[in-house]
């Protein structure tokens, strides 16, 4: 075990693999000498060069079309994003190319490919720079999903990303970078794509609550445990695969599900989640299921508004509580 | 250009044309349907393009997509089933006319999304340069396609990167309706190749040997590791933008005229002149990519439909 | 009222508005000469000219930037996507620019466009040209979302789309073109968002379907009428706004409810009406509310396998026997 | 030039310089955050470019947007009062630095998504066509924007049609990071002009002469309904991309270098010269704009913060 943070955890994956594999590439904007904006490649080019650790020019649908190409006749890529919500420049080479080519070509071509980048609120960064973007590509057949909300998950997901056949969402979170946790030392440590982290144990009401939100949720955990609510954490991981079993079976024992995304309430993924939590728990459920997300309107720039407008602690407390009719 | 070559270049061009005929004939018949999407009257552009090509060499097609794959070592049979969405076609009868592909001869595929394949070519030719091959990749596309933001940041990321790839532009004047003078801010394609600062040709579609001394010059600068070239094809389709275009946008008269200008019969005066095949071999080439597509359309009418059990199969690789 | 096909409804509206407001002009790829490759702009060149009745290259972030630029500086322009899935290469217009522009901007500026287009299944035209894209549009705040499943509602709520001062999705099918119906002939004859149509009353099954699968629903409901199950059905006609209000008190009489859409079950539009109709009528809910969208792949090339793809009406029998729990 | 087009050049170039260095000033004594683009040491070609324009003539700018913002009509205080997300800002505190705005005075909109601008601004001069108006639109943008496929979608649209509209590229030599040479196949952008028939002129972006005269010929043959133009402007940033750039990429010496080519002090130096200021009249400029900058501060320091009440309003237009 090491302590590292959860910019550093990607980094040393980045590291690991493209030692391990040299068809292994990173491009992305600003990667090489700047070692990304948030220094996710930092050291690598001095390692493995400018070919392997390629600047790009600001293209995303170029590159991203590029390494769908590159990934296609052999290569490996990892794609760097600098903000996720650039996918919107790139959505054609995402949706309807690499998540359909194989299935499209009648499982004829493989495709290994990793697109990955931050996302999410902390820094004010306004509407384009802000969003939590992750839903649109579970509607779409083809690609998995990842949002690791912990230094280690990062690592042993990414890894997993990495040696994966298929193309991969990867879901960093900005404000998750400098946060600090215990990461295995094994190089080959990996963490399975579809199964969810028990991230506290709890009687009486599930909360399911992803990236940022994870430390939000279990910080509304301790909150209620003094009101006497005894709260499960769940952090599903990977949102596709889903590790809906995880849900239900927590769900089984409290009852009651609450979940919480920073992305837009509407078509959230928690829409997802409750729909199907709840056609598969029904008799279970003593509350429906609820909800928390970004209230509807755009990622506004002021810090005190963006708080507005995210879940914060006492939103869940808050949430928990009312599903718990109290 | 030896011989060998060029009667590839022919064999070749009169299977395309068989094969689009038939994929008319069937269509008109009721026993083919979709957006077929024909390139007669163009057969020469894929057909010398290609004539360069080794399998392991790359490209990417688009919508009007048929004669590519041909040239790039498509099987008939398989692709004539791809386009009746037959379970024995190239995708399954999953992917239909616009995505027939063959990942194992570089064809990366056809592509219904105008200009989407540029940027993958671009990915390929980077592979080979990352993994220190001669292969190259072609990007094929149309007129239309130079207008979408995906060609311009395929040739700047190819240009900038010295990628080992031939942009292919068929200028067939049209866009579905629109004329290329309605949509386009430059007369000639090419000359676009130096906002990228790459070498920029246009050539007469319809001639092989125009065609052939352009991507003999590219395929040595890709393989020097120059860099990219852009070769415009001056071309025409002869039948609709697909089958069942009522074709309002231009007359008759010109469709005609460019008929005239038949790649296949321009080769042809070629061969009979230099005596390079004799007016029998001709025929018996001629009959012999007939029967050969007779042959396709026979085995996909007959090949069944997919099993509607097996539909969620392959939309992931299963690691 | 006059009886005319869905295509026709559509182009006589345009023309009507263009009629009636010069601020109003359309282009498209294929506009112009060709009336549009579906035949909704025909003969507006001949009657407006080629300046308002606009063939663009094919660029589609181009000219729908284009329209948002028009749209802020005193225009109303309405574009049209030959397919909706096409709005993949121009994502960040849509959903980063004219989504957000009026929020950004502290409500100073004002957007009225409309992005018109078909999408669907019906012509085998394979993985992307047959989707159901309407899902993204919702889970960004900003615009409104529109699908009319008959003639009249594609006459009534394109007048209304073009009229508001917001950017508006329009997601016309591919399938209805060619189905007749009544229309009236007010030329201010309109249907305003946020009200669904209650296409058929019935007592103990609410269905809620959108565009084609109206139909289907329809017929559906005539099938089990004969199991003696009396279906109601809704078509929400706009999917942003929603109008949740006639759901729930469907769902107070009916206790069950089944969301019938063409797009992908996974994250589509029924997940966020599963998740918010369980929420709002929960105690009046005798089975969890269900879901039927296509399946998760790739919309396939093969009739044979589309048509395996997207629910029939077999599916939707079958579904609400299933929360009938017969 | 006439001199009183050449005072409101340098006004407003002192005006944008003091706003950069006070937002500067506010990041580094924290009372101002997010992502800062300061455009120090590129003045000329805002100023320049916008004593051309009109109320109603439109632009559309950049993530680098303080300069065109404030040359286009801003009143600083509310610029500033946007940079620190106060309610008093000109968005209310929503937009933030990216996205400062005022329709009423043509200014389209800062723009956080590199080259999104260049679409909006080819429909505001569509607009403006259809409405039959005189306006015209220019878009400014980077190096950096030219490889995105909105940039050449919005130069080939606006070339078709022949655009009211002027293309402004501010080349200071990198997207962050990335060196113009790394990222871009042509040594001059204004190259890229050829790729849609429109003029295309490189400039000395930091002398207000060069630029001048070459956005005179653009905006003439705007009006005469000629089409399109595209301006490279060669010019630095001298502080990092954003407040906090550790700037590895570059060395100090260099940032010297284009120090010395301050487009203020060339300005003025011709002021001088050719006494149209004196020494007093420009003192007395600077110390103008000091003035009005630090008021403006004030104003924004001492703004309340957006009510988090109102966070749901203007998401819609209530119609
Ligand atoms: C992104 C995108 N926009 C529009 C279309 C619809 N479309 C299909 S083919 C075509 C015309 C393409 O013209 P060109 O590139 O010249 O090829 P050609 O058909 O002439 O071979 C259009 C507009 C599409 N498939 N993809
Ligand atoms: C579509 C998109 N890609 C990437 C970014 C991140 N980004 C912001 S500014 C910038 C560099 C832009 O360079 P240039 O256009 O030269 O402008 P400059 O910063 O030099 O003024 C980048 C990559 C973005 N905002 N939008
Ligand atoms: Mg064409
Ligand atoms: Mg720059």
């Amino acid at each position: 075990m090491s302590t590292k943070k959860y910019a550093v955890a990607i980094r040393d994956v980045l590291q690991q693999e493209m030692q391990r594999d040299e068809r292994v590439f990173v491009m992305g904007e600003d990667i090489a000498e700047q070692g990304g904006i948030f220094g996710c490649t930092r050291g690598l080019m001095e390692e493995f060069g400018k070919e392997r650790v390629r600047n790009t020019p600001i293209s995303e649908a170029g590159f991203i079309g590029a390494g769908v190409g590159a990934s296609l006749t052999g290569m490996r890529p990892v794609i760097e994003l600098m903000y996720m919500d650039f996918t919107y420049v790139a959505m054609d080479q995402i949706l309807n190319q690499a998540a359909k080519i194989r299935y499209m070509y009648g499982g004829k071509a493989t495709l290994p490919l990793v697109i990955r980048g931050q996302q999410g609120i902390g820094r004010g960064n306004a509407g384009t720079h802000s969003q939590s973007v992750e839903a649109f590509f579970t509607h779409i057949p083809g690609l998995k999903v990842a949002m690791p909300a912990t230094p280690a998950d990062a690592a042993g997901l990414l890894r997993t990303a990495i040696r994966d056949n298929n193309p991969i969402m990867f879901f960093e979170h900005k404000a998750l970078y400098a946060v600090s946790g215990e990461v295995p030392d094994d190089p080959d440590f990996s963490i399975p794509f579809g199964k969810a982290a028990i991230m506290r144990e709890g009687a009486d009401v599930t909360v399911i609550a992803t990236s940022l939100m994870v430390s939000r949720a279990l910080e509304a955990a301790e909150k209620l445990s003094g009101e006497g609510i005894d709260v499960e954490v769940i952090d599903p991981r990977t949102i596709l695969p889903m590790d809906m079993d995880t849900f239900v079976g927590s769900v089984k024992k409290t009852g009651r599900a609450l979940v919480v995304h920073e992305a837009h309430r509407t078509m959230g993924i928690g829409a997802e989640i409750a729909a199907e939590l709840t056609e598969k728990a029904f008799v279970y459920l003593d509350a429906p299921v609820a909800r928390l997300g970004a209230k509807a309107c755009t990622l506004p720039f002021s810090l005190v508004l963006e708080n507005a407008v995210v879940p914060g602690v006492d939103d869940i407390v808050e949430g928990v509580r009312k599903i718990c009719y109290r | 250009m030896d011989n060998k070559r060029l009667e590839w270049i022919y064999k070749t061009m009169l299977t395309i044309r068989n094969f689009e005929d038939k994929a008319l004939s069937l269509f008109e018949s009721n026993q083919l349907r979709g957006s077929v999407h024909l390139c007669t009257g163009q057969e020469a552009v894929a057909a010398t393009v290609c004539s360069h090509l080794r399998d392991e060499d790359y490209i990417t097609s688009t919508h009007r997509g048929h004669g590519h794959c041909i040239a790039k070592g498509a099987e008939p049979d398989l692709a004539m089933a791809e386009l009746m969405g037959k379970s024995t076609g190239y995708c399954l009868g999953r992917g239909g006319s616009m995505h027939i592909a063959d990942v194992t001869k570089g064809n990366l595929g056809a592509n219904a999304i105008v200009a989407a394949g540029l940027p993958i070519a671009s990915g390929a030719a980077l592979s080979a340069k990352l993994r220190g091959t001669d292969q190259i990749a072609v990007a094929f596309f149309g007129d239309g396609a130079a207008n979408e933001g995906a060609f311009h940041e395929a040739l700047n990321l190819a240009a900038v990167w010295k990628l080992p790839i031939i942009f292919v532009c068929e200028n067939n004047q049209f866009g579905i309706s629109t004329h290329v003078d309605v949509s386009t801010s430059v007369k000639d394609i090419a000359v676009r190749a130096k906002a990228y600062d790459i070498p920029g040709e246009v050539v007469d579609g319809n001639d092989v040997f125009d065609i052939d001394k352009a991507v003999k010059k590219a395929v040595a600068r890709a393989k020097a590791g120059k860099g990219p070239s852009l070769i415009e094809c001056k071309t025409y389709r002869w039948y609709g933008h697909w089958t069942g275009d009522p074709q309002v946008y231009r007359s008759k008269e010109d469709v005609e005229i460019w008929k005239q200008k038949c790649p296949i019969k321009r080769l042809e005066e070629y061969l009979r002149e230099h005596k390079i095949l004799t007016e029998k071999e001709m025929e018996k080439m001629h009959s012999d990519a007939s029967s050969q597509i007779d042959a396709a359309a026979e085995f996909a009418l007959s090949s069944p439909d997919p099993d509607p059990a097996t539909v969620l199969e392959n939309v992931y690789f299963e690691n």
